[in-house]
C-alpha cells in the first residue's frame, strides 16, 4: 500500500525571492517532495512569483533562477509563469513572447494550465507571503 | 481521474494592495470559466474588500466593486463572509458591494474542509 | 527635530499602530494613510490607545485614502484631524524627519 | 477533508497565527514556518494561546527554520513537534487542503 | 518669508508597485510637493522599488511606469534606479547596462547618488510596505 | 550647504525576508563610506537579526551574522537596540552577534531625533 501514499502535487509560489523566504521554501519543499518519490505535476509563478523567473545579474549561488533552472533540468519539473502576471510586470510582451528574460526552464503558461493540472493533482499548495 | 472538484479561495488582505485583488479575481474566474465549482470566503481584514468606496479620483486606485461585482454574473456559486469580521468592523453585511453568505466562526473550518482545493489566505 | 511617522499597515492584523504609538516623542506628529487609516476607526480594539495617543500626539489620517476604502466621518475619532497630500507635503515640511511604521 | 494551515509570520508583530488558530478544524494541522517559527517561544505574550490550541490541534515547527533564526530547544513550548522538509511533505500528505496565513 | 518654505526633498520608494500600494503614494506626494512649489532633488528606487521603472505589457493609465515617464518629462524629476537592487533583480546587465527594459525617465545610478541628494536635501522621505 | 549629516537606519523586520537585510546594510555602508556619521537602531522584530544562528546549511539562505559584523569594522558609529524589544523576546544583549548599545524605550524618541536623516523602518 506504499503506492497509494506517491502523491501528485501542485505547487503555486506567489512571493518574489527577494522580499520574502516563501519562494525557498517553496523549493526546499519541492526537493524534498522528489525525494520522497513525489511527483510535481507543475510549479505555478503568480502574483510576483514570476520574478523568480528572472536571472539575477549578480551570479552565484544565492540567485534562486539558477537553482530553480537546476531543479528544472535534474527532475523534468515544470515551471510555468502565469503570462498575464509577467506581462503587468514587462518580464513577458504584449504578444505573450518571452523576451528573453527568463531562465533556462521556466515557460510561459495560462491560468487554464493551473486549473487543468489542479484537476489532476491530488494535493494544491501555495506559498505566499 | 479527470473529475469536476470544488474550490474556495480566503481572502485575508486589505484592498489596495498593487494588482493582488486583480490577479485574485482573475485566478478565480478562470476556475469558474472551466465550469468547476469556485467559492470565496472574505476573513479578517479580507473583508474591506467588500466596503463600496465612492471616491478613487485622484488617487490613482483602481475601483475594486465592479471588479468584484463580476463574481456575481460569472458562475462562482457562493460569495461568503464571516460574521464575526464583519462585526469587529461594524460592518453591516446590507452595505456591501454584493451580497454575501453569512458565515458564523464556528462555521469556517467544516465549510472550507467542504472543498477539494484552498487556494490563499495571504 | 522632530518626527512625521507614517503608519500604513492595518490596525486589525498588524502591531504597527501601536509601536509608532510607544516611540513616538511630544513634538511628533503621526500619519496614518494606506490600509494604516482603519486606525482611525472609533469602537474598535485599538481606538482607546489612539484616542489617548491623540491627547498629547497629533495624529492625522490622509482623507483620500479614508475615502478610497468607503470610510464615513461617523465611524471616524473626531480628535483626529484629516489632510489631503497638500496637508501630508505641509506635515513633511514640518517635522524634519520621518520614519514608516508597517 | 482537513487542512494544513501554515504559518509564516512573526506572531509578534502580526495577528496570522491567532486567525489561524480560531479558524482551525479538530483534524486540522497547523505547521510553523519562516518567521512564523517565533510562534513556538516559551514565555511570550502568545505561548499561552499556542499551548491550550495544542492540546487538541496538531502544531508542529519546521525546524530548519528555527535553526536559521538561532531558536534552541529550551526556548520552545515542548508540546510542539519539530519537522524538517521531509516532514512538512508528510503533512501535506496527510490533508488534502492547504492554506497559508501571512 | 514664504521663500524659507520651499523645500528641496530626496524621496526613497522601497515597494513593487503591483504589490503594495507605497508607490503610488509616493507618486501623489511627490506632485503634490511639485504643485506647492516643492524641489524634489531626486526619486531613488531601492528594493522592490526598482520594479516601478519596468514597462508592463498591459498598456494603460494602470501602469505607474508611465505616469512616472510623464510626471519625469513634465517637472525634468530625475528617477535614478538604485544599479544594485536593479542587477539582483535582472533589470540591469552586470556591467550595469539598461536592457532596454527601463520606461522613459528613468535612469541607472548608485547608492553614492542618493547619499549625495540627501547631504543636499532639506527633507528625506521613505516610501515602504 | 553640503555638510556633514548624521544618518539613522531603524530596523524593525525579522530576518530571511529576501535580500532585504542584504540591501539595507548595503545602504547603511554607503552612508558610512562617505564619512557620514551613522548610526543603526534595531527594535521590536528586527533584534531577531541580532541572533546569532549556527545551521543554514540546507535552509538556502544567507547568514546574516558575518553581514552585519561587518558594521562594526566599516565606520559605522553606534549600533543601538532597544531593551523592551530584547526583553520581550527574552534575548539576551550578550548573546548577540555584535556588541550593541541598549536604550531604554523611553530614550528612543530623543535618540532618533538627535540625527539629522532617518532611513525606515518597515
Amino acid at each position: 500500500m506504499v503506492g497509494a501514499l506517491i502523491m501528485k502535487f501542485v505547487i503555486q509560489i506567489d512571493a518574489s525571492p527577494h522580499e520574502a523566504q516563501a519562494a525557498n521554501t517553496a523549493y526546499q519543499f519541492i526537493k524534498a517532495a522528489l525525494a520522497n518519490g513525489h511527483h510535481i505535476l507543475l510549479v505555478f509563478f503568480y502574483y510576483d512569483g514570476v520574478c523568480n523567473a528572472q536571472v539575477s545579474s549578480f551570479a552565484g549561488k544565492d540567485d534562486l533562477s539558477g537553482r530553480w533552472s537546476a531543479l528544472a533540468r535534474e527532475h523534468g519539473l515544470d515551471l510555468v509563469l502565469c503570462v498575464s502576471a509577467a506581462q503587468r510586470r514587462g518580464l513577458v510582451s504584449a504578444e505573450g513572447k518571452d523576451q528573453g528574460l527568463l531562465a533556462p526552464g521556466f515557460r510561459i503558461g495560462g491560468l487554464g494550465q493551473w486549473v487543468d493540472a489542479c484537476l489532476k493533482a491530488d494535493r494544491i499548495l501555495t506559498f505566499t507571503s | 481521474m479527470n473529475h469536476s472538484k470544488c474550490f474556495v479561495f480566503v481572502v485575508r488582505q486589505p484592498p489596495f494592495r498593487g494588482d493582488r485583488t486583480v490577479e485574485l479575481v482573475d485566478q478565480l474566474l478562470a476556475v469558474a470559466a472551466f465550469d468547476h465549482p469556485v467559492d470565496v470566503l472574505f476573513l479578517d481584514d479580507g473583508v474591506w474588500q467588500l466596503q463600496a468606496a465612492h471616491v478613487l479620483e485622484g488617487a490613482g486606485l483602481r475601483p475594486l466593486a465592479p471588479l468584484l461585482r463580476t463574481l456575481e454574473f460569472y458562475d462562482v456559486r457562493e460569495v461568503a463572509a464571516e460574521h464575526e469580521s464583519l462585526a469587529e468592523r461594524a460592518l453591516s453585511p446590507d452595505g456591501l458591494v454584493l451580497p454575501v453568505r453569512l458565515l458564523a466562526r464556528s462555521e469556517v473550518p467544516a465549510w472550507i474542509a467542504g472543498h477539494d482545493v484552498a487556494v490563499g489566505c495571504g | 527635530m522632530s518626527v512625521l511617522h507614517l503608519v500604513n499597515a492595518s490596525p486589525f492584523e498588524s502591531a504597527a499602530l501601536s509601536r509608532c504609538l510607544a516611540r513616538a516623542g511630544e513634538g511628533d506628529a503621526v500619519l496614518l494613510l494606506e490600509n494604516g487609516v482603519y486606525g482611525a476607526l472609533t469602537g474598535c480594539r485599538f481606538s482607546r490607545e489612539v484616542a489617548e495617543a491623540a491627547a498629547w500626539l497629533d495624529i492625522r489620517v490622509l482623507a483620500p485614502d479614508l475615502r478610497a476604502r468607503g470610510l464615513c466621518a461617523s465611524s471616524l475619532l473626531q480628535t483626529l484631524g484629516q489632510v489631503d497630500y497638500d496637508g501630508f507635503v505641509e506635515l513633511a515640511v514640518r517635522h524634519e524627519l520621518s520614519l514608516t511604521w508597517t
